[in-house]
């Protein structure tokens, strides 16, 4: 395919778009996987999650 | 209304006595008109050209960055506890707060402008001009400010931070405002035009800016 | 308070969890139909490929400013209605919109360099994008800087609401400055005469481009749930140590 | 009148402080908060003042004003004092007077509270006990019916504990309401006490 | 040598979580240089041609107004007084608290010149040359004011009006800086005469502002 | 070691506050100032710390160390609380810790005045008898011979006080000195009283 005289600026925006959106997708999914790690760790030490103590949220 | 007024005259006051009134605000201009020429050359028709914007750079900066100062320091020492127990409403409490900053930063100000115009080498009417929009546009100034500084209360956090989240929006403000004055200057364009524009702007912040912060207040107490 | 009734919450993240996977085949399905309309489409006869660029450039800018609206929408909800899922909805948005933002930029700056000959100009347009990039960026700083979520989300959303009257400042300011100073480049190609042959790739692109917001906008949302549950579990167990008294 | 606390729940921070407390506090009587440093007396207070915001329960003041809210009707005396350093102590006086709706204000609460020989001085150069006394001229100043004294006699001396106790007397006397945090004794015969316990 | 340290790495800490972080100084100037082109309009040659000067008198105004808080928070909370008790001499006390500040308000400056340059319509040499001189040039700002800062902790009473005072003595640092980079930008001087200046102009500054600041706050405790 | 002053003159905004004031504490002794609001507790205190200029008379600090001044012996507790509310408990006390000289700190202090469980929180979110804790950990944590105590027991509870009357008594039994303010009783045994009276 020819971009003509100017393929370096359409190839780099494109690639900028990609890696934006890569970084984006990388960010979600690393944040999801550190908040169920701290989950993870407070159940271990005994703290118990909200939803299996249901008496207290009918307050 | 007498409650709304000892308010308004504590903080001129208080402004007078600990901040030395609006001397650092001119003080302050007085150094950018004296820097200019070295940084532009002595060119003394561009200088005249971008005055103005210099001028109003300048005092956007001055009033963000004084701003946050005006309702934490009443936090602080719990002021503002007791001035939710008043029986004046909250918006009018803030308004006339925001009113003595002005009084106090905005309008040495305005008075000053005129005598930095000669250094600018504007003729007295071009400087009444520029003087004109100053009045006209560094309430919403304040006003915008005053947004930030009920924000910066109710986060307990100041400084450059609550400065970058309003400055956004005192954009139009300076652009109406400083095309106001390069038409009073130069021309081509009416000065009218851009000066009504800068009114509806400063009302729209005064109202917007007295109910925000209001509200920011109210929600952020503790 | 949104952080200790998280009851609606719960039911959300179930939903969450199994409405993700299928957001993100669509997704891709989107992005996979639209590239390839976007290689068969023609050459501008004066901008030659670099039309190219469009299809990224005017999607990101549209979501750029979408999203502020929808964080509108959310601070309505945070501050009127009180639902406790709207200010987790305005927090999870911001950093996709300005995301998209920066990419609008970004592109819009590739694209005016061979057009325009400078990468950066100061037109209305692009400074009133730069601007709404700068309200993204201080409205994480502010999430970022407090704590305590309950008290960020009613800050954020009175930011929100006052920055929203830039939008159509962002819309109209391009009027005020024609009339100034910029050539009108950028309102060359706008308007009804886009050929089809540009327009259909353009709007498959803006599709799997908010199909792509809606699933990222998901999974922030899920990761910020579980992020107010640790908080507020580490806050219990604070509380609950042995020895807090005296 | 009447003060009436039903099921109250307080959280700040992110973290409950107490749940389901009641009380009850009539014309021309004391109500006396104790407990822990931290059990929530000065939140309980705040509360009552619409600083904090309950996370539940009810709050009314009864046959009060029905034009003014709870906290335009009541003296809120915290830990802080409210005073700016660079006014003198008559000119902080006669703000907060005005400010809280006093039609012509005196220099009564000064001499009250034995602050009339300083009433010129810049508040910056008061001790800490007289900086505690002008505050209590405040409750002078302005009549409201509802007192919310934070641990009032912190800093005083003996003497001024004693002017303290004497207008806390009248102000019941004449059906006004009290509702104090404290460590000890703040001078006063019969109060109603409500002891904040541990958090759960 | 490490109650010093304790002390730097407390007052970053507190920039950092108060006023939002490095990050934020370097956002508050890029909104700064993004509201210059809506001021003077989009003259992309003008814009390079005073752009170093708005850069520096941006820094001037952050400087001195987030300053007079630097000290003044330490006294009103006592920890100023506490800092009295500490085995550190209070000269030393006192700069690394400045260079805390400098880190937290000059340096981000100086790090997003060359990004700030960019929009300016710079190359890559003359915004190195900038930075250069924001490099150089920040510290005296922030150590001048320094001594207003210690001054308006021990006159309660119009102590930012001796703040105001301060103020002038910045103006030979602007000059020569604004100077320099103009130098790098367009000559025809050389570079190296006014940076030469600038160096030595912070280097007096660092020392006076130093003692000055310390002998005030000495003189002034109560 | 031993505190003396002799013949002390305290000028304060150009009032004189008192005159011709003499006192003497021995190591493991306790001195008790007291005396009306305003008589000048904490101007003397103040002074000893080094912040108030004397006007006249002598203050020394005998067989101390010859090395370091008065105030750099000293822990001075005020009625501001130098802590920073956006910096952790921890932290707080940590950087006091560092800043007065001990070399590494560690989180006893915090578990004598009852704090362990707040460590991490910002000292924003405590209550005032938790600050002033938070203030009380800080003698514990830095080792120095002289204690001056500006009303140390204000906003305590109970047993908060007991804490603090039992590391008053520790510190005391390993020689060293206090000089406390007070308008009650601090819970020390025997104590020395100096009582400063009504200015001229
Ligand atoms: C950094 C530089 C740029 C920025 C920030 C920017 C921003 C925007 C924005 C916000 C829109 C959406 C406007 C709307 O929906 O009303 C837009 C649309 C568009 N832009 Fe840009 N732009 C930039 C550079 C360029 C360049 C260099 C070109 C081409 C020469 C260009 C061509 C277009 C076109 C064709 C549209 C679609 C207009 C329409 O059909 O509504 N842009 N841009
Ligand atoms: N910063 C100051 N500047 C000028 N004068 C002051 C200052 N602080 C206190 N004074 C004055 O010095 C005198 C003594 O004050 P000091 O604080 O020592 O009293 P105190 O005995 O501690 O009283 P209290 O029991 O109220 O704490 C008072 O008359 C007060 O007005
Ligand atoms: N501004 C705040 N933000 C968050 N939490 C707070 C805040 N103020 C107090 N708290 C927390 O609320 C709880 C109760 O505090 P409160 O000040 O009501 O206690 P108190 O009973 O008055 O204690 P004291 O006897 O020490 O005055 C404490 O655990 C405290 O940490
Ligand atoms: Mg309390
Ligand atoms: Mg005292």
């Amino acid at each position: 395919m020819n971009l003509g005289p100017h393929a370096p600026f359409i190839v780099a925006a494109y690639g900028i778009a990609t890696f934006v959106i890569g970084a984006l997708i990388a960010w979600v999914m690393l944040d999801h996987r550190a908040q169920l790690r701290a989950l993870d760790d407070l159940e271990l030490r005994g703290v118990t999650r909200r939803s299996d103590r249901a008496p207290e949220k009918t307050a | 209304m007498t409650a709304l007024a000892a308010l308004f005259v504590r903080d001129v006051r208080l402004a007078i006595r600990v901040g030395g009134g609006g001397g650092i605000g001119v003080l302050f201009f007085l150094i950018v008109v004296t820097l200019m020429p070295f940084a532009i050359g002595p060119d003394l028709a561009l200088l005249g050209r971008i005055g103005p914007a210099i001028l109003w750079l300048g005092a956007l900066l001055a009033s963000l960055l004084t701003l946050d100062r005006l309702l934490a320091m009443d936090q602080e020492d719990g002021s503002l506890d007791l001035m939710l127990t008043g029986r004046s409403p909250l918006e009018l409490a803030v308004a006339a707060k925001a009113l003595a900053h002005w009084l106090t930063t905005g309008l040495p100000l305005v008075i000053a402008a005129p005598l930095l115009g000669l250094f600018l080498n504007l003729d007295l009417g071009s400087s009444g001009a520029v003087a004109l929009t100053l009045l006209a546009g560094t309430p919403a100034l304040t006003f915008i400010g005053l947004i930030g500084a009920a924000l910066s209360v109710t986060l307990r956090r100041g400084g450059l931070l609550l400065a970058v989240l309003v400055m956004p929006l005192t954009v139009p403000v300076l652009i109406f405002g400083v095309a106001a004055s390069n038409a009073a200057l130069v021309g081509p364009l009416p000065f009218g035009t851009p000066f009504t524009i800068l009114c509806a702007l400063t009302l729209i912040s005064i109202v917007v800016g007295t109910f925000a912060a209001a509200t920011a207040l109210r929600h952020g107490m503790e | 308070m949104p952080i200790i009734d998280l009851a609606n919450p719960t039911r959300f993240l179930r939903f969450a969890e199994r409405a993700l996977p299928w957001l993100a085949g669509l997704t891709l399905l989107a992005f996979a139909a639209g590239l390839n309309l976007t290689l068969g489409a023609p050459d501008d006869y004066q901008q030659g490929a670099t039309v190219k660029i469009m299809f990224i450039h005017v999607p990101s800018a549209w979501l750029g400013m979408g999203i502020w609206a929808l964080m509108t929408i959310a601070a309505l909800g945070t501050l009127v209605w009180r639902h406790p899922l709207a200010d987790v909805a305005a927090k999870a948005a911001a950093p996709v919109g300005a995301a998209f933002t920066l990419l609008c930029l970004v592109t819009g700056s590739l694209w005016g360099r061979p057009m325009w000959g400078a990468y950066w100009v100061w037109d209305a347009r692009l400074t009133s994008v730069l601007v709404l990039f700068l309200m993204y960026l201080g409205v994480m700083a502010l999430w970022r800087t407090v704590d305590d979520p309950a008290r960020a989300g009613r800050a954020a959303a009175i930011l929100t609401l006052v920055g929203a009257i830039n939008l159509p400042i962002i819309k109209f300011s391009v009027d005020w400055w024609n009339t100034l100073h910029q050539p009108a480049s950028v309102l060359r190609l706008a308007g009804p005469s886009i050929h089809p042959s540009i327009l259909i790739p353009l709007l498959a692109m803006t599709l799997a481009f908010v199909l792509l917001f809606l699933a990222l906008h998901l999974a922030a949302m899920r990761n910020e749930i579980l992020r107010r549950r640790v908080r507020s579990l580490m806050m219990m167990q604070a509380q609950t140590a042995p020895g807090s008294g005296s | 009148m009447r003060l009436l606390g039903t099921q109250l729940v307080c959280v700040r921070g992110g973290r409950q402080v107490f749940a389901g407390l009641d009380f009850d506090v009539g014309a021309g009587e004391a109500l006396v908060v104790t407990g822990r440093n931290g059990a929530g007396k000065s939140s309980l207070l705040r509360m009552i003042a619409g600083f904090v915001r309950t996370a539940g329960g009810l709050l009314e003041l009864r046959h009060g004003d029905p034009e003014l809210t709870l906290p335009e009707q009541a003296h809120y005396l915290g830990h802080q004092d409210a005073l700016k350093p660079s006014l003198s102590v008559a000119e902080n006086l006669d703000f907060w007077a005005r400010y809280l709706g006093a039609e012509a204000p005196g220099r009564d609460g000064l001499e009250a509270v034995g602050l009339g020989a300083v009433a010129a001085l810049p508040a910056a150069y008061l001790s800490a006990g007289q900086r505690r006394r002008l505050s209590i001229a405040r409750l002078v100043a302005v009549q409201r019916p509802l007192w919310l004294l934070d641990e009032p006699t912190s800093a005083l001396d003996r003497a001024a504990q004693e002017t303290l106790a004497g207008l806390m007397r009248a102000h019941l006397a004449g059906g006004g309401l009290i509702v104090a945090a404290a460590h000890g004794p703040i001078g006063l015969a019969d109060t109603k006490e409500l002891r904040l316990e541990e958090a759960p």
